[in-house]
């Protein structure tokens, strides 16, 4: 005999949203579309630099600090006589190659080390303390010793971004998977008889990622100002090579007496940091609906 | 309180002890060293090795790191090698500033990130949301050091209203000292703020949402004590932690900004001597830095415990 | 309060008399270099003096030596010198402390640039209490080189001196205190030598290691004086009423394209020859020295005795026959060499200026730049690469003094790793005469420079000015040939 | 209609409530709802899970979360409109002449502040006088809700209290400043009946010493019975039976209200009697209504039940409904929905499997041996567990089971109730190895089990947490199937995940939607499904009905009774409701303070109990007979 049990009240609806990953959903939203046009912008012009810009960044016209809408420097030309939309153009390109290795970089062993790290309670202080350490060090001062040590160049500038990122992702996640680890699902996941591993894989490590996502958008921020901030000690990427923060340092000297230097470099960080902090907020708000 | 700080003593001692053998090591990697940076421009081999052999350069690696540790822990680190002037000296002094301006920057952060996130999370009026938003994201846009260069144009050359930077020293005349702290301290803090002001936000808004806000907004407890007393302890926790990282950041993130302002700080101290390759001035130097990140660290711990009585139980 | 007006109050309130004049400087204060000439040596003559004064011509004029007399062979001089100084701590000044301050020059862990001429002093013979006789080994051309190098310190408190706890002198200021990374700081000195001077009653150096913002203190009056804004900076100053910006033309250093002539291709005469012709020395000036400085094949500034036109333009700016050369040299030019520099800006714009003239004649390279410390290290232990840009001091004075203390120069052993019997000759030529100027010695400083234009080991861009940047408010500052600050006659009105 | 002898207190008309969701549509949470309430009244409000309950309530003083709004009607309070009136006037209203007690006391109290700056804000937030007298009055508070030593427990924080005591909390905070109404939503559901019990006095006692109307939201009908004068039946948004308690619970004329009653169970009906359910699903609330919501799900609609909107009429004593049919309804009970009136269950298994009787049915009282070993039917158990022990170690260490021995035959099921706190999702956790125990053996056939094993499985108190929010239904049933290599290939795994829904009454369409868009019942029988894909043949069953309505507690104790009988499970049924355990179990086992007090057939323990706390804890059980309530207003 059977019981007259309901059946489901209603089919699953096509839905106009929601029903899709929340992460899809985050995408669509007005705000997380703005911000991606915003990047969408600086990264297309990064990628398409060697179409757009009129002149080789590194070539050097007579004409030095050519204000804006000279002719054929649309943004006018650097100290050294260099074409500056060329040049941030350039300069993006080199930006985003420096943190979409180094930010990611960063996230993938601060998470591997956070998996280590709730393995076992002593490879957790093992991987604390390391952490610890990483953090205790200045971020300047880092990059100043690695640079010393490695001679400047794209790579010192990726260590440094990436070693930075390591416990913030590592942190974020071990205090994930620790909460997570005691939920209610996790404990059902078990006594249904799923492994250590794969309760960590397959099931915490979804629930851990949304702080992470968001973390990822506010790295990418952090990033291009640690590059910038590399690029005004002078330990950044090596010259003649355009970086957005290698010029705004170049433009330092000349903000009084020709302010459009700076203006280019600083719209196209802008635009970045609006962009990604648009989607931060998105994915964000998304996320913990 | 005081269990807890004793429990977690131990490991904040490993880290001080690999620290200093970090510190140690990679400083012997960097090349060029400080008798190359004493000798001067033009200087001979024969100065150079006259010079060494003067630092007590030329002794084992192992017998160098042995009289670190043990001048350290007799508690006089001895003479600087190449700024001058005794370690001690340098870095008291340093620090003086540098604390000076963590604390300030600390006092904008905390206050800015309030204002940022109270707004952003309250204001149901769109100007009012778009106007902080607007100001966070420039705050974050901006990097620091054209901040900095903007705010000395603006206040210092153009309104001359603050000095461009240097500093008196608070015990001199403090009221002449503030003005001189107001810029850098600013200038530290916007970033930071901003960030922080963001997480506050997210937190509050979250909070007002919960059920015990619900509790509190049924039994007729007005808007603005809703948030202050009942919304805000519940979105501290989080922000506080992260303010314990950022006190990090401010401690030794502060090379760019002191330089700018020619604030006689730690970071500066520290950029100083790693250029002129002063061994012991930034081994003793990161080793404090690391030092009081540690204690930093246990601070928040302590603090977020005091924010939730639920930790205390643990 | 204000700490604005504050500011401003105290040094526009001042009179002739009185005043606290502060310098904006761009490095510390390093009392370990005190006896070296470095970046950084403005003090040495607020609190010390020398022997005796240049002029522009180079010509000596009384200090603490009164008069003197080189004898005609050369192997001696007789010094006598000033019977009515005393040290900031009271003591006399006297013969010995003469003495001394040869003996401690010659030590090399002092590393001062004229230790070579100080060795040549070999003996002393005291005349009373303010005679003095130094015995040469053989007579030098820049002898009076070592007299205006030589600051006169107290030779009880010398090791104090380098640890920068007591500086104890004959200047018109003294030491009152040094907060390192922030300010070193003098008081007038009531009991000077020369007569109601200095007029300022105290010289703070305060150190902003950011070019901005010891710009910024300077334009918003925090700064009165500073001869370290560098030529991009300058711009800015230009239009501002508030300031008086003075060119030396002396020159007080020069930057250069080194090159290792042990490294393929740069081993071979004609590639150098066609690096010096390809680079735009003007462009160089223009852009990275902000136009203060004077765009010159070789090292000589406008003063020096060896200065000439003909010299100064001996290699401009030909990328055709720069080309012309390379071919005929028939060195490969498929490979991309290590174009080494400094972090610092100004050096950092001259490599990128040198890298692209060097593309233009198809030399291609990549830049190596190495933050000071590490560059010191490579140009002290000779491990530059093949080429370096970089910057060398010396040749405002007697122009041997170059060839013999500066290191990129030194016959003997130099960063370009060249040597030559005849360069070898050349210099020993010019330094062991006693008279530094005539038309003999004019011929022999002629050989040096040939030499080193045709050799090309180290390939002058230009002869960078010293530029004096001061307040409208303050007279008088100078600066010495070996750039120690003299304030024994300036005032803040 | 009798004219109500004093004007009303609260005069709500025709109230309507939308909520707009996220993908695009309209929730019409509360359609057209009216009803009155006078000073001192006391009026029950039942209705199925969802049908708008709590939405009415918050409407009331404008609390609706997120974007809801009343689009349409009135809310009188002693006549001044409160759908209209500022912020600041509602304000005045809210705490200080409404009070209200939320559902969930675990999150209703703000976890950083201590009772007493909660409850001193309440009264400042209504000038509550000086900080002394403040004072005064929220020790004088706690102590009037019954929380023992209330001066020290002022400082504590929420955490420091049991779920009862938290409640006690919420309950002081709305009393704080004498509220004219107080509106409290399901206040006792997830307490112990002794718990309700001490709630409901005090509720009733405010209302009789302070003239407090009660506004009380609930799924029990014993505690309607018991406390409430006037009831209020609510389906589908629209309030469908307004009467008098003993009648509305004696003679319902909505058949909506027949069927919720046929749904209760009764403390004392027999072990084995099986429950009724309504059959079918309630409206979609999206959808614009036409004709009566109930009309689905009815054995009397005909074809004008689904055109015409019926209204609230029909006055009889004060008696309304909102039925064409009510005369129909109230002659015929609730006997037209298909299933079998109260029945003994077919199936349940007179014998476990090895052949003996099963003494817990039919067997003499259990002797009084009660932390020993428990004395199920003779034979070889499936699960036997001897001296289990468990302590939370901490600042207090906690001792949540101490010394537990129980077994478990081939398709029994023993019931297990007990305070809240009690020790017994604990033990559940215990037994199914979610945690590791201090002491003690578990056999699992005569054998000593130490990890999870895939032939006991846990259905989880909280269906929503144990669920993984971020996996859909399908992987998260699957999952068992996957991992003890039942069914690895993809495709067969689907199918049996879409069987295994089907068994427990779900669409197999539901595997690809995430946990979230499902209702509670709904999520409790996903719960199920994952702890049947394992095939075991031990299933804990962790209060799988407490946060239900009556109607779907009783589908889903009907679907573990027909699995029992399928598949031979033996079923550990934990719950709070006395009523429902003697009706499913064959023994019944009583915890208290981490220990089994008392054990032995489920009739004999309801009806015979021996250990005080047993006796305690049934006389606390509210009957749902309507005669038992204090008072019945003659009509
Ligand atoms: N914030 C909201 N957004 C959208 N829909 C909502 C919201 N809150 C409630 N609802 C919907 O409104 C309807 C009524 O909900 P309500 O909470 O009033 O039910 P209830 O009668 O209290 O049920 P229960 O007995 O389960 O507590 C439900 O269908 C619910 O899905
Ligand atoms: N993880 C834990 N840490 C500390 N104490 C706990 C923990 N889990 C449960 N407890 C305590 O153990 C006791 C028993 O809890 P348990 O959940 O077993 O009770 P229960 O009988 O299931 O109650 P309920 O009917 O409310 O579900 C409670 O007092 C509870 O506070
Ligand atoms: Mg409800
Ligand atoms: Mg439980």
């Amino acid at each position: 005999m059977t019981t007259p049990s309901p059946v489901l009240p209603r089919k699953p609806r096509v839905r106009k949203r929601g029903s899709s990953h929340p992460y899809v959903a985050a995408l669509t939203s007005t705000r997380a579309r703005i911000g991606l046009t915003l990047i969408g912008l600086v990264v297309l012009a990064g990628l398409l630099a060697p179409l757009l810009a009129s002149h080789s960044p590194t070539a050097q016209s007579g004409q030095a600090l050519a204000g804006p809408g000279s002719p054929g420097h649309l943004l006018g030309t650097d100290d050294l006589g260099r074409d500056l939309l060329s040049r941030v153009l350039y300069g993006i390109r080199t930006d985003l190659a420096v943190i979409a290795l180094a930010v990611p970089l960063g996230a993938i062993l601060g998470c591997a080390f956070a998996l280590l790290a709730t393995a076992h309670p002593a490879l957790d202080t093992v991987v604390q303390r390391a952490f610890d350490l990483v953090l205790a060090f200045p971020g300047l001062i880092l990059a100043l010793t690695i640079t010393a040590v490695l001679g400047p160049g794209r790579l010192p500038v990726i260590i440094v971004i990436a070693l930075a990122e390591v416990p913030v992702f590592g942190r974020q996640l071990r205090a994930g998977i620790l909460v997570q680890r005691t939920r209610e699902y996790a404990v059902a996941a078990r006594v249904g008889g799923t492994g250590r591993a794969r309760l960590v894989l397959r099931h915490i490590l979804p629930n851990c990622a949304d702080p992470l996502v968001v973390q990822i958008a506010v790295s990418l921020t952090v990033a291009v100002f640690l590059e910038g901030a590399m690029s005004f000690l002078g330990v950044g990427v090596r010259p003649p090579e355009p970086t957005l923060g290698g010029i705004l340092n170049q433009a330092l000297p000349y903000l009084a007496q020709s302010p459009s230097f700076a203006a280019g470099p600083l719209l196209a960080v802008t635009f970045l940091v609006l962009g990604l902090s648009l989607l931060a907020e998105a994915l964000n708000r998304e996320i913990r609906r | 309180m005081t269990r807890h700080l004793l429990k977690k003593l131990p490991s904040a001692l490993l880290v001080l002890f690999l620290a200093s053998f970090l510190i140690f090591a990679i400083l012997r990697l960097v090349p060029g060293d400080p008798a190359d940076l004493l000798a001067g421009p033009d200087a001979s081999q024969a100065s150079v090795a006259a010079i060494r052999d003067q630092l007590g350069m030329d002794e084992p690696l192992l017998t160098q790191y042995a009289t670190w540790i043990g001048d350290l822990l007799r508690g006089d680190p001895g003479p600087s090698y190449a700024i001058g002037g005794e370690v001690s000296d340098l870095i008291g002094d340093g620090l003086g500033a540098t604390v000076e301006l963590t604390l300030g920057a600390l006092f904008f952060t905390v206050a800015l990130a309030l204002l940022f996130g109270v707004l952003g999370a309250t204001s149901r009026r769109g100007p009012v949301r778009a106007a902080v938003r607007a100001l966070t994201t420039a705050a974050l846009a901006v990097p620091p050091f054209v901040t900095g260069v903007l705010l000395v144009l603006v206040f210092a050359v153009g309104l001359r209203v603050l000095p461009a930077g240097g500093r008196i020293g608070l015990f001199d005349a403090p009221d002449l000292e503030l003005q001189y702290l107001l810029l850098p301290a600013l200038c530290l803090a916007l970033p930071s703020a901003a960030v922080l002001g963001r997480y506050l936000g997210d937190g509050l808004e979250r909070a007002l949402a919960e059920d015990y806000v619900r509790t509190a907004t049924a039994a007729g407890v007005a808007p603005r004590r809703l948030l202050w007393r009942h919304a805000l302890p519940n979105a501290l926790p989080p922000v506080v932690t992260l303010l314990g990282m950022q006190v990090g950041h401010l401690l030794g993130g502060a090379v760019l900004v002191e330089a700018i302002f020619a604030w006689p700080g730690l970071g500066q101290l520290a950029e100083q001597a790693l250029t002129r390759r002063d061994y012991p001035v930034v081994q003793d130097l990161l080793l404090l830095l690391v030092a009081v990140f540690v204690l930093v660290q246990l601070l928040t711990d302590l603090l977020y415990a005091l924010l939730d009585p639920r930790i205390r139980w643990e | 309060r204000s700490a604005v007006s504050a500011q401003e109050g105290a040094a526009a309130a001042g009179p002739k008399r009185g005043g606290k004049l502060t310098i904006g400087i761009n490095q510390d204060f390093t009392p370990a270099l005190l006896y070296t000439q470095s970046g950084e040596s403005f003090q040495n003559r607020l609190i010390y003096n020398t022997l005796i004064r240049y002029d522009d011509q180079l010509k000596p004029h009384p200090e603490l030596a009164t008069s003197w007399e080189y004898a005609a062979d050369g192997k001696s001089i007789t010094l006598t010198l000033r019977d009515d100084v005393t040290y900031h701590d009271g003591r006399k000044f006297t013969a010995d402390d003469v003495v001394f301050a040869v003996e401690n020059l010659k030590k090399p862990e002092r590393s001062a640039q004229l230790a070579a001429t100080a060795r040549t002093v070999t003996g002393f013979e005291k005349r009373g209490e303010h005679e003095l006789v130094l015995k040469l080994a053989h007579p030098v051309s820049n002898l009076f080189d070592l007299f205006e190098f030589m600051i006169i310190t107290d030779r009880h408190t010398v090791d104090e001196a380098v640890k920068g706890t007591k500086l104890n002198g004959t200047g018109p200021f003294r030491f009152k205190e040094w907060r390192p990374g922030t300010a070193l700081t003098l008081t007038r000195n009531d009991t000077y030598w020369i007569p109601d001077r200095p007029y300022l009653d105290s010289v703070e150096l305060r150190l902003y290691t950011q070019p901005d913002a010891l710009l910024s203190a300077l334009r918003s009056g925090q700064v009165h004086l500073s001869y370290q804004v560098s030529g991009k900076h300058l711009a800015t100053l230009q239009s501002n009423a508030n300031f008086t910006i003075k060119k030396y033309n002396t020159g007080n250093g020069a930057v250069y394209v080194g090159a290792s002539v042990h490294e393929a291709p740069a081993d071979s005469r004609e590639f150098r020859q066609a690096v010096a012709w390809a680079v735009d020395r003007d462009r160089v000036v223009k852009q990275a020295l902000g136009g203060y400085g004077l765009a010159s094949a070789a090292p000589w500034p406008r003063s020096s005795p060896a200065y000439s036109e003909a010299n100064r333009t001996h290699y401009t700016h030909d990328p055709g026959k720069a080309r012309q050369l390379l071919k005929a040299s028939g060195v490969p030019t498929k490979h991309t060499l290590p174009l080494g520099h400094p972090t610092t800006p100004l050096h950092t714009s001259i490599a990128e200026i040198v890298q692209y003239d060097l593309q233009q004649i198809g030399i291609r390279t990549e830049l190596q730049p190495s933050d000071p410390a590490s560059f010191q290290k490579k140009l002290i232990s000779g491990t530059m690469p093949t080429l370096w840009i970089n910057g060398h001091g010396f040749a405002q004075v007697q122009p041997a003094t170059l060839a013999v203390s500066a290191y990129p120069f030194n016959e003997a052993k130099n960063t370009s790793g060249y040597g030559s019997d005849a360069y070898t000759e050349a210099v020993q030529d010019a330094w062991r005469h006693k008279d530094p100027t005539g038309a003999k010695a004019l011929a022999r400083y002629q050989k040096i420079s040939d030499l080193l234009l045709d050799e090309a080991f180290i390939v002058d861009l230009a002869v960078q000015s010293a530029v004096q940047v001061a307040a409208k408010e303050l007279h008088g500052p100078r600066l010495t040939k070996f750039s120690y600050l003299d304030l024994d006659d300036a005032y803040l009105v | 209609m009798t004219p109500p002898p004093t004007p009303p207190l609260l005069d709500v008309r025709g109230l309507s409530v939308d909520f707009p969701v996220p993908d695009g549509r309209t929730v019409h949470a509360v359609r057209d709802v009216s009803f009155t309430l006078r000073r001192g009244e006391t009026l029950a409000v039942v209705g199925e899970s969802g049908s708008g309950k709590s939405t009415t309530a918050l409407a009331l003083t404008r609390m609706l979360p997120g974007a809801g709004r009343i689009t349409a009607g009135s809310v009188r309070l002693d006549g001044t409109e409160l759908t209209t009136a500022g912020e600041q006037e509602l304000r005045a209203v809210r705490g200080a002449r409404i009070g209200m007690v939320f559902q969930d006391p675990m999150t209703s109290l703000n976890p950083v502040l201590s009772v007493r700056a909660q409850l001193d804000d309440v009264l400042r937030a209504h000038g509550g006088g000086n900080r002394a007298a403040r004072r005064a009055r929220a020790e004088e508070l706690l102590g009037l809700v019954g929380v023992p030593n209330p001066r020290r427990r002022l400082d504590d924080h929420p955490h420091q209290f049991s779920g009862g005591q938290r409640q006690r909390v919420l309950i002081a905070m709305a009393l704080a400043n004498e509220p004219d109404v107080l509106l409290a939503d399901e206040p006792t559901t997830a307490l112990d009946a002794t718990v309700q019990e001490q709630i409901l006095s005090l509720v009733t006692r405010l209302n009789e010493e302070t003239g407090t109307a009660l506004v009380l939201i609930t799924h029990n009908m014993g505690v309607v019975a018991r406390t409430c004068e006037r009831v209020l039946v609510m389906y589908g948004g629209s309030v469908v039976e307004d009467g008098p308690t003993a009648r509305v619970l004696t003679r319902p004329r909505h058949p909506y209200t027949g069927g919720l009653l046929a749904a209760v169970p009764r403390l004392s009906s027999p072990s084995g009697t099986r429950l009724t359910g309504i059959p079918g699903a309630p409206p979609d609330l999206s959808l614009p209504l036409a004709g009566c919501a109930f009309a689905a799900r009815c054995g009397f609609a005909d074809a004008e039940c689904g055109t015409g909107r019926p209204v609230l009429g029909d006055s009889e004593g004060g008696h309304l409904v909102a039925c064409r049919h009510p005369d129909e309804v109230a002659a015929d009970g609730s006997q037209r929905h298909g299933a079998p009136p109260r029945t003994p269950l077919l199936n349940l298994p007179q014998t476990p499997s090895g052949g003996t009787p099963c003494r817990g049915l039919n067997g003499p009282p259990a002797a009084g041996d009660l932390n020993g070993l428990d004395e199920g039917p003779d034979g070889a158990p499936v699960l036997a567990a001897s001296g289990l022990r468990k302590e939370f170690r901490g600042r207090r260490p906690f001792v949540a089971v101490d010394g537990v021995s129980l077994r478990l035959h081939e398709g029994e099921t023993l019931g297990l109730v007990g305070e809240s706190g009690s020790g017994k999702s604990t033990l559940a956790r215990l037994l199914a190895h979610a945690h590791p125990a201090d002491a003690g053996t578990i056999a699992l056939r005569g054998e000593d089990v130490t990890r999870p094993s895939r032939e006991v499985q846990l259905v989880f108190q909280d269906p929503y947490a144990s669920l993984n929010p971020r996996m859909t239904v399908g992987d998260i049933i699957g999952e068992p199937l996957l991992v003890h290599g039942l069914q690895p290939e993809r495709t067969a795994r689907r199918a049996r995940v879409a069987e295994l829904l089907e068994l427990v009454g779900l669409d197999a369409a539901a595997a690809d939607r995430l946990p979230r868009a499902f209702s509670g019942g709904q999520r409790q029988r996903i719960g199920i499904a994952r702890a049947l894909a394992p095939e075991p043949s031990v299933l804990i069953c962790d209060e799988p009905v407490s946060a239900l309505d009556v109607s779907v507690q009783a589908q889903i104790v009907n679907l573990l009774s027909d699995l029992q009988g399928d598949l031979g499970l033996a079923l550990l049924f934990i719950a709070h409701d006395l009523a429902v355990v003697r009706q499913v179990s064959h023994r019944v086992a009583v915890m208290h303070r981490g220990r089994i007090v008392e054990t032995g057939p489920a009739d004999e323990v309801c009806e015979r109990p021996q250990d005080p706390y047993t006796q305690a804890l049934l006389a606390a059980a509210p009957d749902p007979v309507p005669a038992a309530a204090p008072s019945v207003h003659a009509a």
